[in-house]
């Protein structure tokens, strides 16, 4: 299930939950698979100074950040004994509800796949160059950044 | 030699553009910040890291006439 | 989001996907959350002795299982800051590359379900009484037991 | 008195049956255990935990009269 080069991982927009669900479906097929897990970011309402966030859009160094979502997928394959891993990050306005980051490992046994997901979160939230512009409900806005 | 630099997210608010072509000798990654300094006067303030050729650098690294960006800190998830 | 009282975490067969999508649609009302962590048991066609399982026939001690299951979701919601938690078991026949437990965690920040969800999955693994009756082609079968 | 005494998986298996009622005297786990071994004499090949009341309880453990379940080991998941 090793891809020889980098794919898109964007996405135009909110990641749908039929798309999830769907994703999930299309595992029902690999009967070597117990146990898969899923990260998914959902992008909060946070209030900040009196102002409430109410969408992130989001940019991407797109090149780069598809080529470290490779890096990252390759390092997490050669780490563990993972059966398929998908990773799809949105572009462009994500309102506070709706997903931005869905990540999804399986393999035969559990143990491998939370410490394959949290690798491979902690590793897109360091590595890959993607810039969220926080929009207030006033329309002012602040940029988002990682902890 | 010629040179692509991209900006993103609160750096091309700074520049007020998301790339641009710079001609420049050749040098230090240090050389084109200090000509980027002068052109932008707010960069300074803004914290960001540099890749060239997609790959981080610091300013020792020798400048290979490859793509450069500026990057603000990650927001990726 | 706690429960005064246990509820029923069994369902009659499989999990489906739209079932796990619907769940995941129900969470983007809830804006202060930022990150959910999902755990999906399948089924796995293990080969044993040259015999290959092809479904699993779940049974439990109900009673004590719902009492066991509302225990490891109150000591979850003790130790984790959680917005929410929902687990969903499979009762009688689930076939290969079906799911059989869903565990999905919630919470403002990611940190928190990483390590929510394998304390709530382990603590399932080891605490509830579930049996489970490995079915292989040929009709046979021998009795799952969790490692 | 009178126990209702469960039994899962492959425990059930051994018993023929899923449930039934024990007449026994007031005493340990231990007491009801060999009573059962005496009955079914391949559940001492089995492997499982005994609960009273739906709590893990060991052979030391009174007899209260609440039910009495044989479970052989879990496999949720």
């Amino acid at each position: 299930m090793k891809d020889k080069k980098p794919k898109n991982v964007f996405r135009e927009g909110p990641i749908s939950s039929d798309f999830i669900g769907n994703s999930i479906y299309k595992h029902q097929t690999k009967t070597s698979i117990g146990a898969h897990n899923i990260f998914l970011g959902q992008v909060r309402a946070d209030e900040i100074d009196g102002k409430v966030v109410s969408a992130i859009e989001y940019t991407a160094y797109e090149d780069m950040a598809n080529q470290k979502f490779y890096e990252i997928r390759e390092a997490a394959f050669e780490k563990f004994e993972l059966t398929c891993m998908h990773i799809y990050h949105s572009l462009g306005t994500v309102k506070i509800g709706e997903i931005c980051l869905f990540v999804f490992v399986s393999s035969p046994r559990r143990k491998v796949v939370f410490e394959a997901l949290e690798f491979i979160v902690e590793a897109i939230k360091a590595d890959v160059p993607v810039f969220g512009k926080e929009i207030f409900e006033d329309n002012s806005h602040q940029w988002k950044k990682n902890t | 030699m010629l040179i692509t630099i991209k900006y993103f997210g609160q750096i091309a608010e700074v520049t007020q553009k998301d790339e641009e072509q710079i001609e420049i000798s050749e040098g230090l990654i240090s050389e084109l910040l200090s000509t980027l300094n002068t052109k932008y006067s707010d960069l300074k303030h803004k914290d960001f890291q540099i890749a060239q050729n997609q790959e981080l650098v610091n300013l020792e690294t020798e400048l290979t006439g490859d793509e450069i960006a500026l990057l603000p800190p990650f927001a990726g998830g």
